[in-house]
């Protein structure tokens, strides 16, 4: 669905990334694992073209996306969740999950559609959503991020280091939402970066190891032993 | 008393409208781009020059006089449609994420070239055409006599206050506004076309300080070194009500305005140096301005 | 027990009306090696905030060997023998590693003692032997922002440690810092402490690095203490184990 | 290599300065632009840009003026007695100042230079309003040269100074201070982490920065024999800054090649063109989105190479 071919991208002059690819796959859950930079942040970040590529090639479906500017990636249906929650504190939590539905102008009936799911999914943030966004704990802007990102998700969704930050049981809490979404939402190819892999053993569908820059194409083996090590 | 209280009032708060054009235009490009536009005040004056032109000519041909005011708010729009989009493209575009001092100096830039260009194409001799403030006429409360002129530029700032406010928190280009103004990086990824957006604020920035500019020229003509003037005063407002804040810029410029209007009734020769005093005396309090506020960094 | 070094007593805090600190105390004595653990958002970076100065608590006091520092700013409490490492590294980004170092070593020195230049051979040594410390000793002529994040982290704590404290307070040493590199960097920070006497105290999230190098432990959940003692009896408490260290 | 390059240049200037006579005013003024141009370039080092400089420059002209009223009439005396001036006037504008950061301090700075400018063109008993103020020739170790011969001393003066007080400059950027306020830029939380007061570093740069543009200012008034409020007007703190960035913030001959590229340039361009200043932006622009380094940085890059 989703395919990073040869992608390099450089930040002030160092390389970050050098000649990525992968396939992130419908129905599948693909999860990028790496240390702390190692470029999974900028790997989700050049996919969302919100960094300049020094080469390679990003497409969707048959779509070339590294021509486009990056606010065609959510209209083409990618949903990107970033690590910082980045939610717009005066605004309400709903009227943050609204906003990519007004960016891209869908009818009301469509937004009703998606944010009965969002709410089926995530009922806590129907509990909280006339709450002003910039006053809820980090952990439930996580989520906030979430129910912002699947009101996009058509195709895609991106999760950076979902798990980053949360406490333990709010973490497992996170993971069982994500297999919730698996089986609400088979179609959907999902990419989720994390450098502690332990709590992604029960939604990872298949792992990619990222380091230095770079994607291992590990043997099965080898991967189930990098996530059991931790 | 009240003969000399209410004709202080009212050139304060006519004082104070034309000040506010100078300054919202400043203030929203900030809060949107985050780009302070040094050239804003020749874009105050270029409004100035071609709405003085355009009422000249419309005078010298003898014309329906009330076509100046069609000619006032249509200069504006000129301006804004040709310069707008054209600066934001060329140059303030390629500022975005910068540092301030390579912001403020790319607009100083577009200042100099600026000015030069206005005196290319308009002269160097001031231009005066008063027609549109001849034809309101004067009213009178208790005995006082003012012009009608002035009650306008009160209720076009009005308007304008009103206006921005519901632009941005109540239609769907308002909501998108506020979410490339908190995080642009944020509003691209869910489908914001951040571009667009910049060029239709930096344009509508134009339109206001155009308009400001022409609606002063009735009042007090326009001459060259109107821009570097008009910046300076821009800044001070802009920063007494704290930079990107609307609502700030219009309290701020009732206090330049009756501070500037004291100061003329009071000590004439200090006249120049009561914004700046204002500004400093406000910044020296609140650093951020009146409405303005900082977030502390986390570590 | 010896007299603690750093003392906090009774603090409340509270943003956005959550609870920071809720009347709690901790004290840090001479010699230790204290983890703070707890649950992210619990307000263990807002009692390193508070400890070295960077805000201000509603009520309860600060005390440096007896002396109340709660009111003094942070350049004050450093220059009373309080070093700190973050958990988002502060580092001079456009400056290379090593002027990051020699910067540090100059604070301590004194920065008006001459208007010599910054770069002194006895500086740049004793500079390569701390980046040395941290293995950091490759990259010192690189500009410290196209450093990893680890590193960054690395270099953080070297900076820290060029302070030469008495005190030294870690935000999440480990955190960035690679599985594999983890406990060779806490052996070396270790040694470091001993030789050069540092008290220490530290935010962690990895309970394994916890668990191997803490002296004492406290657990920190809502702006209490809600468990305290040496790491084997923390991690046998039940509530802990559910609460704070996840069960898997 | 550089100091060979540096010394060059010096040599070259004093030669064309003795081979064509008339290039000295414009000499001198670009020497004078150039301390003060300098003085916006160590605040930059901060990430602090300054629009009201020129009230430095202009007020160290002011006090040479009044100074040379009050009986004062030794050209030694009276530079440093007006770099005191606005060191003096720097100290105190800068203890306040120097809290604000980014934007804030470049209004700030421009606020207060205003306030200066206003009161400078309003004051008319006082400083002369728009007409400003004499700046007579003073006597050198006693002596009053006729004007001429005083303009040749006062070019040679200057060149020396911008010698030695580059030096000095170069040697302050160096030291920890110097690095210290590199590091505001940078981090100014692990600046107060490592128990350096960032507004002392400040306050001190502040004040030398106050100093250089007093020095050039004071220079420019004996060289042009007179003070007008325009010294100290926002346009011409923005061109300090201009120089400043022109010639590049890296080192201290960037503020001195930016000032000699614009004023050789800008009395070759007025024989051609009014639009003087619509070229100068343009060449602003040019010089920011391409060459980031300033003139300076062709040297630095250039030399890069070679080593």
């Amino acid at each position: 669905m989703l395919n990073v071919d040869k992608v390099s991208v450089s930040i002030e002059g160092v390389r970050v990334l050098r000649k990525i690819s992968c396939d992130i796959v419908a129905r599948k859950t693909t999860v990028l694992i790496g240390r702390n930079g190692a470029g999974k942040t900028t790997t989700l970040r050049a996919i969302m073209g919100l960094i300049p590529r020094d080469e390679g090639s990003i497409r969707l479906d048959s779509d070339d996306l590294g021509s486009m500017p990056a606010h065609t990636r959510a209209r083409a249906g990618i949903g990107y969740a970033p690590e910082d929650r980045r939610l717009i504190p005066e605004l309400s939590v709903e009227e943050n999950i609204r906003l990519p539905a007004l960016a891209l102008n869908l009818d009301k009936a469509e937004i009703a559609r998606r944010l009965d799911e969002i709410y089926m999914l995530l009922p806590e943030l129907h509990v909280m959503r006339s709450r002003p966004a910039g006053g809820v704990s980090g952990g439930q802007g996580k989520m906030v991020a979430l129910g912002r990102a699947l009101t996009v998700a058509r195709k895609v969704l991106l999760l950076d280091e979902p798990f980053q930050g949360l406490a333990p049981a709010l973490a497992l809490e996170y993971a069982r939402t994500l297999g919730e979404l698996r089986r609400h939402r088979p179609e959907l190819a999902l990419l989720i970066t994390e450098s502690s892999p332990v709590l992604l053993d029960r939604v990872a569908d298949r792992t990619l190891q990222i380091e230095r820059g770079e994607i291992l194409v590990p043997s099965t083996k080898d991967d189930k032993a990098h996530v059991h090590e931790v | 008393m009240s003969n000399a209280i209410i004709p202080l009032l009212l050139d304060s708060l006519a004082s104070a409208a034309l000040i506010f054009f100078a300054a919202v235009g400043l203030t929203l490009v900030f809060s949107v781009l985050r780009v302070l536009n040094v050239a804003h005040g020749s874009l105050y004056s270029i409004g100035g020059y071609v709405a003085a032109s355009v009422c000249l000519f419309i005078a010298s041909r003898q014309l329906n006089p009330y076509l100046s005011f069609v000619a006032l708010l249509f200069s504006a729009v000129f301006v804004a449609a040709i310069l707008g989009p054209l600066i934001e493209r060329s140059l303030v575009r390629w500022t975005y994420g910068k540092s301030e001092a390579v912001q403020i100096l790319i607009t100083f830039g577009l200042f100099l070239i600026l000015e030069d260009l206005q005196r290319l194409v308009f002269g160097v001799q001031s231009l005066y055409e008063d027609s549109p403030m001849r034809l309101l006429g004067t009213s009178s409360i208790g005995g006082v006599v003012y012009l009608n002129y002035q009650i306008l530029l009160v209720a076009m700032a009005v308007l304008v206050v009103v206006g921005l406010r519901l632009l941005i928190n109540h239609t769907r280009l308002g909501r998108l506004i506020t979410a490339v103004v908190t995080d642009r990086e944020m509003a691209q990824s869910i489908g914001i076309d951040t571009n667009r957006i910049f060029i239709l604020a930096f344009s509508l920035g134009v339109f206001l300080a155009a308009l400001g500019g022409a609606l002063a020229t009735p009042t007090s003509g326009i001459a060259p070194g109107l821009g570097a003037d008009t910046m300076v005063l821009a800044f001070a407002v802009a920063a007494i009500g704290g930079l990107g804040q609307i609502e700030g810029a219009a309290v701020a410029s009732l206090i330049v305005g009756f501070a500037r209007v004291l100061a003329i009734y009071l000590v004439p020769s200090l006249d120049a140096v009561a914004p700046y005093a204002a500004m400093l005396a406000v910044l020296l309090i609140r650093p951020y301005g009146l409405f303005g506020s900082v977030t502390a960094r986390r570590i | 027990m010896s007299r603690p070094i750093l003392e906090a007593k009774n603090l409340r805090v509270a943003f956005n009306g959550v609870k920071a600190a809720d009347g709690a105390s901790i004290a840090i004595h001479d010699g230790e090696f204290l983890a703070i653990i707890g649950p992210n958002g619990s307000g263990k970076t807002t009692l390193l905030n508070i400890c070295t100065g960077y805000i201000r608590p509603i009520s309860g006091s600060v005390l440096l060997d007896g002396n109340d520092i709660t009111r003094m700013s942070p350049r004050a409490i450093a220059r009373r023998g309080v070093a700190r490492a973050f958990q988002i590294p502060q580092l001079f980004s456009a400056q290379r590693v090593i002027d990051n170092m020699m910067l540090a070593l100059a604070a301590k020195d004194g920065l008006w003692s001459a208007i010599r230049p910054l770069e002194t051979a006895e500086r740049r040594d004793e500079a390569k032997a701390l980046l040395e410390l941290v293995g950091l000793d490759g990259d010192a002529d690189r500009i410290s922002s196209t450093l990893p994040e680890g590193h960054r982290k690395l270099l953080d704590i070297a900076v820290a440690l060029a302070l030469k404290p008495r005190l030294l307070l870690l935000d999440e040493p480990t955190s960035g810092v690679s599985a594999l590199e983890r406990f060779p960097l806490m052996e070396a920070l270790m040694s470091a402490l001993r030789q050069r006497r540092i008290t220490a105290l530290f935010v962690e999230h990895d309970m394994d690095v916890v668990a191997r190098y803490a002296s004492r432990v406290l657990v920190w959940n809502a702006g209490n203490i809600m468990a305290e003692g040496r790491p084997d009896e923390v991690f046998g408490n039940a509530q802990v184990r559910e609460r704070v260290v996840g069960v898997a | 290599m550089r100091i060979i390059l540096a010394a060059a240049a010096v040599v070259m200037l004093a030669a064309l300065a003795f081979a064509a006579p008339w290039l000295q005013f414009v000499l001198t003024l670009a020497i004078a632009k150039g301390f003060a141009a300098l003085g916006v370039a160590v605040l930059l080092r901060a990430g602090l840009i300054s629009i009201g400089h020129a009230m430095f420059f202009a007020a160290s002209a002011y006090g040479a003026a009044f100074l040379a009223r009050a009986g004062i009439n030794d050209l030694g005396l009276l530079l440093i007695l007006s770099v005191l001036v606005s060191a003096l006037i720097g100290a105190i504008a800068g203890s306040f100042l120097v809290r604000y950061r980014a934007i804030f301090f470049a209004m700030l700075n421009l606020a207060v230079s205003m306030v200066f400018y206003a009161l400078c063109a309003k004051l008319y008993g006082v400083t002369g309003g728009t007409d400003g103020l004499p700046v007579p020739i003073p006597a050198v170790f006693g002596t009053v040269f006729a004007e001429p011969v005083f303009k040749s001393i006062l070019f040679y003066l200057s060149l020396t100074l911008m010698v030695l007080v580059g030096l000095a400059v170069h040697r302050y950027l160096d030291s920890p201070l110097g690095h210290a306020l590199s590091a505001v830029h940078s981090n100014e939380i692990r600046l107060e982490y490592l128990g350096i007061p960032v507004w002392a570093v400040l306050l001190i740069a502040y004040t030398i920065s106050a100093a250089l543009a007093g020095l050039g200012g004071a220079i420019a008034g004996f060289a042009i024999g007179r003070v007008v409020p325009d010294f100290a007007f926002w346009t011409a703190s923005g061109h300090l800054v201009l120089i400043a960035v022109l010639g590049g913030i890296g080192g201290v001959p960037g503020a001195f090649i930016g000032a000699l590229f614009l004023e050789l340039l800008h009395s070759a361009a007025v024989t051609v063109t009014d639009a003087w200043n619509l070229f100068v932006g343009i060449t602003l622009i040019v010089v920011i989105m391409f060459m980031p380094q300033g003139i300076y940085g062709l040297f630095e890059r250039k030399e890069a190479q070679s080593s």
